[in-house]
């Protein structure tokens, strides 16, 4: 009986995807890499408050200890310059730099992947349309995007739902969090353009397939067919592009960072720490080296995720 | 043409298809006539073949018949309504009665879906599994030769074959009374194409479905077609019984087109002599003036070139459209040879 | 492109009105007649569609009218005066990007899969991976101050332009590594390479003559975009190496709400990303003949 | 139990560390300067001098930057001396003072010239003066000069009211007339009226003259049916006596104005040059500068290229054949280039905080003097919680600001409103008039020595008494009912800002158990947030002093609508100040400022924060160059010395260390004065 | 025909392999055959069979990796290809071999004009400089009936249709005056009208510059009409060789003679169905043991199932392999 479950249930291209993913080293390497940086990011904060009393925002006490150690036993990263460890603080950076990789990430995906659809299976004249209002809003500066959705939307008049997620879910009754999400929201509605592209792309490739054309023939409806057919045949590259978009989000953020308009003291991010690090790069390198490395590293295993992703993904390898 | 005790079907009349093709930066669009004026009469239980050359319309033909290519003209009677008038959700109504069979199994079917699911869906989209959606997709199954084991399978794990059950499955669904096969076989191996061909026969006899069998291949069309109507550039240009298409072909290019299928038989063809056609088919973006066919006939006459004929009845229940042939002088080589101008005007 | 170019200064200039503060305020409280001269000269206490009527009708005839905060200067003098340090800076980075990414691109490609192909395909991966603000200050600190071969910062002459256009042009060489390896590989895989090789031809002449046009083609398409971003200036760059180009001063324009000279740069960069993707759409037609104009 | 364990281990290990990296610190200094240090080929300095000057001309922009560039370009009468910026004579070689401080006559030169050879004459002075404070004239600084009699009136376009042939008077309708001093030179037409009492000015714009004169009466009953004549530009209190001559008229007593004058507001611009030429005068081919330097090339963002300009009065004695100017302003940039030897000085606040430790060992370069510039965290007096003053002297008394400045390393704590140790005189009052206010409360020394401090206990109780009681929890403190919500520390986006507010909101965390969120804006949003009091909580308030006196400070709280940016007005304040700055006598004078900065300390509407210091490097070849107050430097006195031994050792005493050719030069100038 | 020509290529127990996913693939697994001068042999078979997979391992076209020639010997004239060093083989391909593709679609070059893809041959193999590379090219191309060539020569791939990109890639083939051409599926992209030009060209071609050529194709008919000799080939292996007459008249192995019927012909009565071979095409990764073709075989009994067949010779120079070929020739 087993044996017949085994053999009748299919494998979906989905697991079939997975068996590839996993046969390549590198992007599985990288998937490990990441899955222990989310759980470190996750639960080291904790950790270290257990075993040290460290938090990422804790300065010392004693005013002598107010300045920048480099790395020891104690402080495996070293400290900043105001005597905070920089293990807690990558750490805390991290959650920030992962959450605004993904949250801006997922805000994008929906956007982008819901408009890119409605686009490109619409086609003609209304496609025609959609297309040059995202190429409108490309050409606009996101920067000032960004700087009228951080002081609009921020402060008092910082809408209610943003009050709630930053307390609900950022954990604190603090605004600097919720500007935090707010940078989560600016820089999803400024990346899901390209999403919009890839979608309406493949869509557009898609729809002339044989297999739309039976479901309509089938009777399927619109909706039924962009969402039970087109959809989630777009999704692989749309995934691909999403891990793709998660550092490049969170480059962005650092960037962001860079001219100071990124995330609020005393959170800080990979992008933030990295910035702080460069000004200090000739006489505390630790504190450009650990969130420096560790935010190339994170990159560097999303490139190869998605990348391996890609070769799961993509029917041509399937051939030999 | 059509007998009184076999009443029509689907009834095409004048049915044309144009659509606009390139339109770059610096050039301005171009209207391609896929279909032009095509009329035609599908009885009720017969399979009608549909052949021709690679971009003669065929395909855009089944597809206007069901509305999955929007006709620029025409009518599509069936019932008594015209398919082609119909508002979007009537016409997906109509789609119980009317289904498709695609010609790429890999192609037409939902590669993230189960088996199940395709075949399931257009049930559930008209809501008429009664009962458990589950069994009629097993009996579905059966019906079309696949294990209902492997219902939860996907398409990519099946052969070509088993995928165009699939298919067929899908179509079948609903109890269509109508199915367009547009090329089912093409794509599938020679061993394989005798068991989609068999399963189509059965199917049609069990169920009583009407066919009209799109395909290049003529040995095939010859094989399954109760008539086979003829296509060139748009236009069809000859319907005759399947028979009589093969053995007995009145137009020059339907000679050609059944001359030029090698015969699975050396002796046959180290003797027979085949007409070999020149050059290319045109482009249908501007096809040549008059019968399009005149630039590759060998018994072309300088009217050819200016009057477009018409599709009439030569010999009974054989219809074709060529200029140098009428009702009393069918065989166009005796008429070439007897220096017979256009009498088909 | 032109009405597209008109709607993009027209949705920034609504950005800039929402934007809270404005190019008068300052830490220091002006006289009230003073602010009643600059609002009467900048027309600040007309209605908003008045004002927009008449920074809609200065931009169509191209004239952006002065920048505010550098009083005097033109906007259209001042974009044109830092476009060559951009343009300069951005070609130049392009170059490297194309000669280092299609070199690497292609190699990785030829090798595909051993010690060769992730060798370059790492290394590009990483320049993926790390900011260009962390990328300059490693560099400074290497060639400026662990060699002292190149100068730190500033332009002026050619060896200070080597620090910039690598910073600038890593990440695209990264990039275009990744699109000619991803390309050629496609290419490789098709036809007419087996083709070819069928001829007899070497395993240069196949890429070079055979594999090489398909295989950049994601290549030209990503050029559009790049060189328009290039051209306009990558902030970071010009911020970290001090270059007087457009990218630095438009975002100072901002931070100022410089409304004229944001309006003018937005503008000139919104034709500039579609002039270059026109001309990539045209450059595309003459690699590919099979979509050349019929 | 791990826990605990852990924790000592990291407390030992921690101070050992400190233990190791103090003792390191002062032996890892391997070389003498900090990056290449060798003096360029050419005679030219190369200076940092911060963003891209806005413009050049000097009455138009506001920023230090452009104030250094003007200093090279444009003169006025006064100079800032080098060394303390107290003015030193300029194009005028001599001056007269009358007795009260509200008149002056001012000697020109003889030999002064333009870059384009014409010569210097009082007209120009009126002419300069004039334009800047025309209302046409966007100029950010004018109100600086508003001492100047009718300038202010001049400048809002105000009018005076004729009934009849005489003017209303502003001594009729409540107004004390000022006294004037003795008349200084010949009298004039221009003279007399100056010296008459003071016409009444009321709004030149309508709508707000009607509204000023419907809430008083009289003044409506005076004004009906007279004549308004707008003032002019002739009205205001310049005056060419003669070619060689020029008078300047105060409307009161103002001790401190002539250091006021060297202000770039107060420097020539060309009359022949701007009337010709219009907004586009300052462009590099039309301008005409009168400064030691004249403008060679100038390329935006890139660089100013001045050179020596022969046509200059002095130009013997500029040590300079030119001076680069490079607009940068990212902070590693700059050290960058200072340390690969392409630069040879810089402005100030430029040496990154967490780079002073390490810099500070190159003690023949790092600049570090206080300065005549300070922060404070300003208070929404307007808005609950601190509407409550025991809320704001909590949270003052809350906070360690020696932990603050020693975390800043370079900032000096402050316990007043005005900065400390940039004006001795001031401090010395200071010290005497606290004294003084010690006995008159009758509080005991050492009890009044902690007035203002930290202290945690006053600052728990302060808060009790307030209603927000602040409990123990755990090491540390909580204020459960504080409502950190609805506050934040608002500052605008810089590292700086950011490193010390985090500071701060760690403290008043440790302290007082409330975590204030904080927010940072970019500065244009945050300006108009800051001014319009819409921030809730704290405010980062920096300000850098215009002149050399208390008073520039002082007077941010001064009149109901002032630019403290705390809500913050006391009329009984103001009549401190007033009446202060009617006294000549100077210590009487600093006397009463201090009791006025005493009161308004008691007020508490905003944290004293720290007074700033310059924080700047300079080659040690470059010599003549001083970290004044302001950092205001007079180019002409800097020069490049090629010979080693004769460069600078230890810049921490280059105030007092004599160089020959700068003293005799300040020495020469100053003489011309006593003459 | 071309009885006691001497071969010009014997292909000798060649293995082609290749790993994927699923394990390694034997996609060609002991091929052999000899193709006499002059001669014209089809292979026949259907996709996945190995047909194409054998002409491009005489071409060493195989893509290593994940391909591999695993073993046997394919001589050629005499020198043994898979030993030769790839710089030699190159000089053999386009000059002494040439082979042309199924799709002409995509087998030439869509950027490069079609002089540049015809020149590159000559200049390359005959050593022509420009001029005469390009009056060669011309003078294939009018060979192979495209009249206007002149103007062709500079007109890129994209601007002819398909029976005319095959006729360039024949004239292409042909450029050098091979001694064999391997066409595989060289029709089957293409319309009947325009497959009777491409295969009479072919045969023409073949006549007139005596070419020894080998026809790969799935459609029976086609080889009925082209060919000398014909190997039938069923996942990877040859399951019979015979000369073609022989091979329609007398199908000596159960997949031929199944083929054969499948096929409709003219006389099949409407309505009765036609013969089919049960089951699906073999997965070549996962083949049963004995005989590949049992699952499907209906004359099958226990020992095609646990036995491999072996390759017996029915008739002279008839080959089958089948446990029962001789039965299957006699009932034939």
């Amino acid at each position: 009986m087993e044996e017949v479950e085994k053999t009748t249930a299919g494998t979906s291209l989905w697991s079939d995807a997975w068996k590839r993913l996993r046969r390549n080293k590198l992007a599985f390497v990288s998937l490990c890499f990441l899955a222990f940086m989310v759980v470190a990011v996750i639960a080291g904060p904790s950790i270290i408050f257990w075993t040290t009393g460290f938090t990422y925002e804790s300065t010392p006490t004693d005013r002598a200890l107010v300045r920048a150690f480099p790395p020891s036993l104690l402080h495996p990263m070293g400290t900043d310059d105001q005597g905070r460890d920089m293990l807690a603080r990558v750490l805390q950076g991290g959650r920030v730099s992962l959450m605004v990789g993904i949250i801006s990430t997922i805000v994008s995906l929906i956007v982008g992947v819901s408009y890119g659809a409605i686009a490109g299976y619409l086609g003609g004249k209304i496609d025609n349309i959609m297309m040059r209002i995202v190429d409108v809003i490309y050409a606009i500066p996101y920067i000032l995007i960004v700087i009228v959705l951080l002081s609009v939307f921020g402060g008092a008049s910082t809408p209610a739902w943003i009050k709630w997620l930053s307390t609900n879910i950022g954990g604190a009754q603090n605004q600097g969090l919720s500007q935090l999400f707010l940078l989560f929201f600016a820089l999803g509605l400024v990346s899901w353009l390209t999403m919009a592209r890839v979608v309406r792309g493949q869509i557009l490739s898609l729809k002339n397939q044989d297999f739309v054309m039976a479901a309509r023939a089938t009777g399927v409806g619109t909706f039924g067919i962009i969402f039970r057919h087109l959809i989630p045949n777009a999704l692989g590259p749309v995934v691909v592009y999403a891990t793709l978009t998660i550092p490049s989000v969170m480059l962005t953020e650092a960037f962001l960072s860079f001219l100071g308009l990124g995330v609020q003291a005393p959170y800080a991010s990979w992008g933030s720490l990295a910035d702080i690090g460069i000004k200090n790069l000739a006489i505390y390198p630790w504190q450009l080296i650990f969130p420096g490395v560790t935010m190339a590293l994170t990159l560097f295993a999303l490139n190869f995720v998605g990348d391996g992703l890609r070769d799961a993904l993509d029917p041509q390898t399937r051939k030999f | 043409m059509t007998e009184p005790n076999e009443p029509n079907l689907i009834s095409i009349q004048d049915l044309k298809v144009y659509y606009r093709s390139g339109g770059g930066l610096f050039s301005a669009a171009k209207t391609v006539k896929a279909v032009d004026g095509v009329s035609l009469e599908i009885r009720k239980g017969e399979t009608l073949g549909l052949v021709g050359e690679s971009g003669c319309g065929k395909s855009t033909l089944g597809r206007a018949i069901l509305r999955l290519t929007e006709p620029t003209a025409g009518k599509v009677i069936y019932n008594g309504r015209d398919l082609a008038s119909l508002s979007g959700s009537e016409m997906r109504e109509q789609r119980k009665h009317l289904q498709m069979i695609f010609q790429d199994p890999y192609a037409s079917l939902n590669p993230r879906m189960t088996v199940a699911n395709i075949i399931g869906e257009p049930l559930r989209t008209f809501g008429i599994a009664n009962g458990s959606t589950d069994e009629r997709v097993a009996e579905l199954m059966e019906t079309v030769g696949l294990n209902p084991r492997f219902a939860r399978r996907y398409p990519h794990e099946f052969s070509g074959g088993q995928r165009q059950r699939v298919g067929i499955a899908r179509a079948l669904s609903v109890e269509p009374e109508f199915i367009v096969a547009d090329e089912p076989i093409s794509a599938l191996d020679v061993s394989i194409q005798a068991q989609i061909m068999n399963l189509m026969q059965r199917l049609q006899a069990e169920k009583g479905l009407t066919y009209l069998f799109i395909s290049h291949d003529l040995r095939a069309v010859r094989h399954l077609s109760d008539r086979v109507a003829v296509m060139y550039l748009g236009k069809i240009v000859e319907v005759a019984d399947g028979k009589v298409i093969y053995d007995a072909p009145l137009m020059p290019y339907t000679q050609a087109l059944v001359s030029a299928v090698p015969v699975p038989d050396p002796a046959i063809e180290a003797t027979r002599e085949r007409i070999v056609l020149a050059g290319d088919v045109p482009s249908p973006i501007d096809p040549p003036s008059g019968c399009h066919f005149h630039t590759r006939c060998q018994f072309a006459i300088p009217e050819c070139s200016r009057v477009e004929p018409k599709l009439v009845e030569i010999k009974p229940r054989h219809f074709a459209a060529c200029i140098r042939i009428n009702a009393e002088n069918p065989d166009i080589k005796a008429n070439a040879a007897a220096g017979l101008g256009a009498v088909g005007i | 492109m032109i009405p597209m170019a008109l709607l993009v200064v027209s949705l920034t200039w609504g950005l800039i009105r929402i934007a809270p503060g404005n190019f008068y305020s300052t830490e220091r409280k002006l006289p009230a007649a003073v602010e009643a001269t600059i609002r009467a000269k900048y027309g600040l206490d007309d209605p908003w569609y008045k004002q927009y009527a008449t920074m809609m009708s200065n931009v169509v005839r191209g004239d952006f009218g002065d920048s505010l905060k550098y009083q005097g200067q033109t906007v259209n003098e001042i974009i044109w005066r830092h476009l060559p340090y951009s343009a300069t800076i951005g070609i130049l980075a392009y170059l490297f990007a194309l000669i280092v990414g299609l070199g690497a691109g292609t190699y990785a490609a030829l090798k595909q899969n051993s010690i060769l192909d992730f060798g370059p395909m790492s290394l590009a991966m990483f320049g993926l991976s790390i900011p260009n603000f962390v990328l300059a200050p490693v560099l400074v600190m290497i060639f400026a101050f662990w060699l002292y071969a190149l100068p730190p910062a500033r332009w002026g002459g050619f060896s200070s332009l080597i620090l910039p256009v690598i910073t600038l042009g890593a990440i695209y060489a990264a990039y275009i590594a990744r699109l000619t390896r991803a390309g050629m590989l496609e290419v490789l895989r098709s036809d007419f390479i087996r083709t070819a090789r069928a001829k007899g031809l070497n395993d240069r002449t196949v890429l070079l003559r055979h594999a090489f046009r398909g295989g950049i083609l994601p290549v030209i398409s990503f050029t559009g975009p790049a060189l328009a971003a290039l051209l306009a200036g990558t902030v970071v760059v010009e911020k970290v190496y001090a270059l007087p180009g457009l990218g630095d001063i438009f975002i100072k324009a901002v931070l100022n709400r410089d409304e004229p000279l944001v309006l003018g740069i937005v503008a000139f960069l919104s034709i500039l990303i579609m002039a270059f993707n026109l001309i990539v759409d045209i450059s595309y037609g003459f690699l590919d003949p099979r979509i050349r104009y019929e | 139990m791990i826990k605990a364990l852990l924790r000592g281990y990291r407390i030992a290990l921690t101070a050992l560390i400190a233990v190791g990296l103090l003792s390191s610190c002062s032996t890892s200094a391997d070389s003498r300067y900090f990056g290449k240090t060798e003096p360029p080929a050419e005679n030219i300095l190369r200076y940092i001098s911060g963003p891209e000057p806005e413009i050049l001309d000097p009455q138009i922009s506001d920023g230090q930057p452009e104030a250094r560039i003007y200093m090279a370009l444009f003169e006025g009468l006064v100079e800032y001396g080098p060394k303390d910026q107290q003015p030193i004579p300029a194009l005028a070689k001599r001056w007269e003072i009358s007795s009260k401080v509200d008149e002056f006559v001012f000697h020109l030169r003889d030999d002064a010239k333009w870059s384009d050879g014409k010569p210097i004459t009082a007209r120009d002075f009126v002419y300069s003066y004039r334009r800047g404070f025309d209302p046409k004239t966007i100029s950010r600084t004018a109100q600086l000069g508003f001492f100047v009699k009718y300038s202010e009136a001049f400048k809002s376009g105000g009018v005076f009211v004729k009934k009849g042939d005489s003017y209303l008077l502003e001594k009729d309708f409540g107004a004390t007339e000022h006294e004037r001093a003795p008349q200084l030179g010949p009298e004039t037409e221009h003279n007399k009226f100056m010296r008459s009492a003071s016409r009444l000015v009321l709004d030149g714009d309508e709508k707000k003259r009607a509204k000023a004169l419907a809430a008083d009466p009289k003044l409506a009953e005076a004004v009906n049916g007279a004549e308004l004549v707008p003032v002019k530009a002739e009205d205001i209190g310049v005056e060419a006596i003669d070619d060689r001559s020029v008078r300047i008229t105060l409307r009161q007593s103002a001790p401190f104005f002539l250091g006021l004058l060297a202000h770039q507001f107060f420097r020539l611009v060309p009359e022949h040059v701007v009337e010709k030429h219009g907004k586009n005068w300052t462009r590099p081919q039309n301008i005409v500068t009168n400064g030691a330097f004249k403008v060679k090339e100038h390329r935006p963002y890139d660089a100013l290229i001045l050179e020596k300009d022969p046509n200059y009065w002095d130009a013997a004695n500029v040590g300079l054949d030119g001076i680069h100017f490079y607009p940068i302003e990212e902070l590693s940039t700059i050290m960058n280039l200072y340390k690969a030897g392409s630069i040879d000085a810089m402005l100030n606040h430029v040496v990154p905080s967490s780079w002073i430790g390490e810099i500070r060992q190159y003690k023949d370069e790092y600049l570090d003097f206080p300065e005549i510039a300070l922060a404070y965290y300003s208070m929404n007096t307007q808005k609950a919680p601190f509407n409550d003053i025991k809320v704001r002297k909590a949270f003052i008394a809350g906070l360690d600001r020696e932990a603050l400045s020693s975390f800043r390393k370079i900032t000096q704590p402050l316990y007043a409103i005005s900065p400390t140790g940039t004006f001795p005189d001031y401090d010395k009052a200071r010290d005497r008039v606290s004294e003084e206010l010690r006995k008159e409360q009758g509080v005991a020394p050492e009890e009044w020595a902690k007035k203002g401090r930290f202290d945690r206990e006053l600052a728990h109780k302060l808060l009790g008494e307030a209603g927000f009681p602040v409990v123990k929890k755990g090491d540390g403190w909580e204020c459960p009912t504080f409502p950190t919500d609805t506050i934040s520390i608002t500052y605008n986006t810089n590292e700086n800002n950011r490193a010390v507010a985090e500071f701060i909101q760690a403290q008043w965390k440790q302290n007082l158990g409330i975590t204030v969120p904080l927010k940072t804006m970019e500065f244009k949003a945050f300006l108009p947030y800051m001014k319009g009091l819409e921030y809730s909580g704290f405010s980062q308030f920096l300000w850098s002093g215009d002149y050399m006196d208390p008073y520039s400070f002082l007077s941010l709280m001064y009149g109901p609508s002032n630019e403290g940016a705390t809500g913050y007005y006391d009329p009984k304040f103001d009549k401190m100040l007033d009446e202060a700055n009617s006294e000549l006598d100077p210590i009487k004078r600093y006397d009463t400022l201090a009791r006025a900065e005493f009161y308004l300390l008691d007020q508490a509407p905003v944290v004293p924060l720290t007074v700033n210091a310059t924080n700047w490097l300079k080659k040690p070849y470059l010599k003549g160059m001083y970290p004044n107050p302001g950092t205001l430097i007079p180019w002409k006195f800097v020069y490049i010395e090629r010979d080693p031994a004769k460069w600078d050792r230890d810049v921490s005493n280059i105030m007092t260390t004599p160089d020959a050719r700068v003293d005799k030069h300040l020495a020469d100038l100053v003489s011309s004065n006593s003459k | 025909m071309n009885e006691n020509g001497h071969n010009i290529l014997s292909v000798d127990g060649l293995r082609t392999q290749f790993a994927t996913e699923d394990g390694v693939v034997k996609a060609v697994d002991g091929v052999s055959f000899e193709l006499r001068k002059g001669e014209t042999l089809g292979i026949v078979g259907e996709s996945g069979s190995g047909k194409s997979v054998t002409s491009l391992s005489i071409m060493r076209l195989i893509q290593e990796p994940p391909g591999k020639i695993a073993g046997g010997k394919i001589t050629f004239d005499g020198t043994d290809l898979l030993s030769l060093p790839m710089n030699d083989v190159r000089k053999l391909r386009g000059k002494r071999i040439a082979m042309i593709f199924q799709d002409p679609m995509t087998s030439l070059n869509p950027f490069l004009k079609i002089s540049t893809q015809l020149t590159e041959v000559t200049r390359l193999h005959l050593g022509h400089n420009a001029q005469q590379a390009r009056d060669h090219a011309i003078k294939m191309l009018k060979l192979v009936g495209i009249s206007d060539a002149e103007e062709r020569m500079d007109g890129y791939p994209h601007e002819l249709s398909g029976g005319m990109r095959q006729r360039v890639m024949i004239a292409m083939a042909l450029s050098c005056d091979p001694e064999l051409l391997i066409a595989d599926e060289p029709t089957t992209a293409l319309d009947v009208t325009i497959q009777a030009q491409i295969l009479e060209l072919i045969k023409e071609l073949k006549d007139r510059m005596g070419t020894s050529v080998i026809l790969i194709t799935h459609d029976l008919g086609v080889v009925a009409g082209m060919t000398d000799r014909v190997i039938v080939m069923y996942a990877g292996k040859v399951f019979e060789i015979a000369p073609t007459a022989e091979l329609f008249k007398r199908p000596a192995n159960p997949y031929t003679r199944g083929l054969l019927r499948s096929v409709p012909d003219p006389e099949h009565e409407r309505g009765v169905p036609l013969y089919q071979i049960p089951g699906q095409p073999p997965d070549v990764a996962n083949l049963p043991p004995g005989c590949s073709f049992a699952p499907r075989c209906e004359r099958a009994e226990d020992i095609c199932r646990s036995e491999f067949p072996p390759f017996v010779e029915i008739d002279p120079g008839h080959h089958s392999l089948c446990h029962f070929a001789q039965e299957v020739f006699k009932e034939a």
